[in-house]
């Protein structure tokens, strides 16, 4: 049942040791980090952890593995240049890491959220990651069986609520967001703007159906999102639009 | 999907220069044979820089795989929106004719064939069209391979842009790649400084273009590779 | 998606009256097993009746698999809109809150288990909740199956509504089915004017309402299936 | 390459004997009625058709059936109360029938466009449906083995397409037209309008790149969004909105 919680203590509240969690963004866009400090706060340990990535820096997921809460990440892409508390964890044999090609994590989850059992992906046949699967040729090409990715949660940044828990997300920070909401058994959703009238019907991207509870939290993106309006407003073009191509850009230096 | 015809660059006679491409005139080549209209996925470092040679006119759209068809270029003061990155997760601006799609959507769009072309780096690639980039295969290293395998095998062509010999000079084009494999047969080209290379499943590879390198010389650093020249 | 709670009506004890159920009474108890802020899907006919009984308070959202969340009544005059249809292709009207989602989409909706509730019609429930509903197997007919194997496996609680008894008085609820089926262990209570009955895999059908009948004749005309009263 | 044309004959001219050709439209709604009867004058048969039904009336997709221009049909759903003409090609034994629940069917292409080799759906299985076909059990569930669904041509009605091949639909017309726009190899799009303008990126259902021809066709579609958007500027409800409950409806009574 559809609730709207004030804060994101409450929103992660439910979220048990052991649980599954799905955690939305790429880079920053889309990543839900007030649900992930108030998953850090809750204390709850012993997680599973999809994400893209397993952490940058000193803050949210990086955090959560720091202090080995984080019992085994699946993810495309754990190394990076600050991964280090990923990094130090994997090293000490303290983290699981099941390492998934990008595409497959996506469509792994929607499998899930779509009642899938399992689907032939041409991703990663005859490399190390599709090692010990089941491979098919079909019509002269080769896949890979991969199965569904579940979560008990899901945490995700979206733009913006209805009041039927209808979502819109903002420009690349949809990214994970609408498949990680299919996905989980519990999908817990921060916004920027928590809404008093429907969204157009037309325009929302995941329907209430999958949202179980909602947080209203501002960030950097409703800043972003008004100065957009504004400017629309005005007849200006929105700021994010390029005014020079590439290649306009290249001649100029 | 735009059915694009590379035939006119395919059908280019070999020819060559005495000097080795810089990346940037490597980058012109590349954006030169990209048909009009293409829908092109760039990946990130070097093969990005081909977007500053594609001309308004070409009406190339650039996918990114985190959920954008239609992206510009580098976004500087006010257009930065951390909410608008591209797969390098740098800040870029929207053009007109863009549109958003989650992640599924996007690798769908990527797996189903939909983009005429990818560009890509690569640590190897055999004469047969394997692609090696995404692990050194170092003992110990953490391994993380993001999009890699998805791009490799996703585009209606995939073209490597790369430097022909490591910095300590060692060989790249293999007849079997050392490295682990991204990808099975999914390169078509390779745009190296020195080399233009048309790759098949057969493993002969056609030599196009050669820049401060001769004929004779790229047979004997890959003395187990067949070579033809193109239009010969 | 809603933690469905149907409890409440899971321990009602067996009850019984003395007139059969007319259709708007049974569409009436089936509207008040459905919990409040349910997803539901009425299949084509007789279950559609039962959104007549969900109040507003309920806030039940109402799905329909040719891609939309939150359809309202019928539309009539002005409402009506080539555009906007329920899978039984009648012109409905939109209400606050809806969504809509291509096919794709909705049928993974469904197949998902994102759906509380389905009702559907039937030929034929088996003891052990196979259904048959889209095919009398007659010989030369022309098949069609529409969404009906799909909605079948859909939802989280699949309930038949029905007649207990054919108009010629055979029966329907069956130890096996002798139709085509339309799905394997789907159908989890049956709704009829009757009896209401709660179905598992084991085969034993729990009684929890009969309406003209008693538990013996119910028993006589379905010699091979096990009964046992609710709450007994 | 993206084209716009002028007319639905130079829209459907590319589409020759023995090509398969995905439908949309479920109903009326989104259904390319001038697609079709622009197929029906080409003259071009022996097509395979994936659409949802076989044809109603005496019109569209039921008059290239009775002129046995379609020598196979996949649909879910062809015995209709006016679908004479495909029940008689039917019993005369002169067109083949691929009989597909109609989620599969969705899934189907939705996996051609998605470039996944095959699929284990729960749909179907244990029924005549299934047989033949591989079966499989993965966590205590039973799963089918289906295959993807590939067109040469989609023929498809969208609400409207900006300059840059982006569309949007209308309503529940929006059915089957994105899956089959992105499992073909040629998407021929009908359109109410056809815009000057770029569609809002946030908006876009239907990417550019999965669309080749555009042909501009203004029907009843069109009059009903005008009538919608007035009543919208002058501040009235929409007038598909109910303003009464199912409830109330049936009390009144």
């Amino acid at each position: 049942m559809l609730e709207f919680v004030d804060t994101a203590a409450e929103a992660v509240s439910r979220i048990t040791d052991g649980a599954t969690v799905l955690i939305g963004g790429f880079g920053n866009a889309g990543q839900p980090m007030e649900l992930i400090d108030a998953l850090m706060d809750s204390g709850a340990t012993g997680l599973t952890v999809v994400n893209n990535n397993a952490g940058q820096a000193d803050a949210g997921l990086a955090l959560l593995i720091k202090e080995r809460r984080v019992a085994k990440i699946i993810c495309s892409f754990p190394r990076q240049s600050d991964s280090w508390h990923f990094d130090e964890a994997y090293r000490a044999g303290e983290i699981e890491l099941e390492l998934v090609p990008q595409g497959n994590l996506a469509e792994r989850m929607r499998a899930a959220g779509a009642g899938i059992g399992g689907f032939f992906s041409p991703t990663g046949y005859g490399t190390q990651l599709a090692e010990g699967k089941e491979v098919r040729e079909i019509d002269g090409k080769h896949y890979v069986l991969e199965s569904p990715i579940r979560g008990d949660f899901a945490l995700i940044k979206a733009y913006a609520a209805d009041p039927y828990g209808n979502l819109v997300y903002r420009k690349t920070a949809r990214n994970f967001g609408p498949v990680m909401a299919t996905a989980a058994a519990h999908t817990i959703v921060q916004v920027d703007e928590v809404l008093d009238e429907p969204l157009n019907p037309e325009h929302v991207v995941t329907p209430g159906i999958y949202v179980d509870t909602v947080v209203g939290i501002p960030t950097g993106s409703g800043v972003k999102e008004r100065e957009e309006r504004e400017a629309l407003t005005a007849g200006r073009p929105k700021p994010c639009m390029a005014t020079k191509t590439a290649a306009e850009l290249a001649a100029q230096k | 999907m735009s059915e694009q015809t590379t035939e006119a660059a395919d059908v280019q006679a070999f020819h060559s220069t005495d000097t080795p491409l810089t990346q940037d005139e490597l980058a012109r080549v590349i954006a030169d044979d990209i048909a009009p209209g293409s829908f092109v996925n760039l990946g990130i470092g070097q093969p990005t820089t081909v977007s500053n040679y594609l001309s308004p006119e070409k009406k190339v759209t650039l996918h990114t795989e985190n959920g954008m068809l239609g992206f510009g270029p580098q976004a500087t003061g006010d257009q930065v929106d951390e909410d608008l990155i591209n797969a390098g997760k740098i800040p870029v601006t929207e053009l007109p004719g863009a549109s958003y799609f989650h992640h599924a959507d996007s690798f769908a769009m990527m797996r189903g064939g939909h983009l005429d072309v990818c560009v890509l780096g690569a640590y190897q690639v055999s004469a047969t069209g394997d692609l090696a980039n995404w692990s050194t295969g170092k003992p110990g290293a953490i391994p993380a391979v993001g999009g890699a395998m998805d791009l490799a095998i996703g585009a209606k062509d995939t073209y490597v842009m790369m430097d022909l010999f490591t910095k300590k000079g060692d060989r790249k084009l293999m007849a079997e790649c050392t490295f682990p494999l991204t990808g099975v047969g999914c390169v078509s080209r390779i745009y190296s400084d020195r080399a233009v290379l048309l790759l098949d499943p057969s493993g002969v590879v056609t030599v196009r273009e050669l820049h401060g390198l001769t004929f004779e010389e790229l047979q004997e650093r890959h003395p187990d590779v067949r070579f033809e020249k193109a239009g010969a």
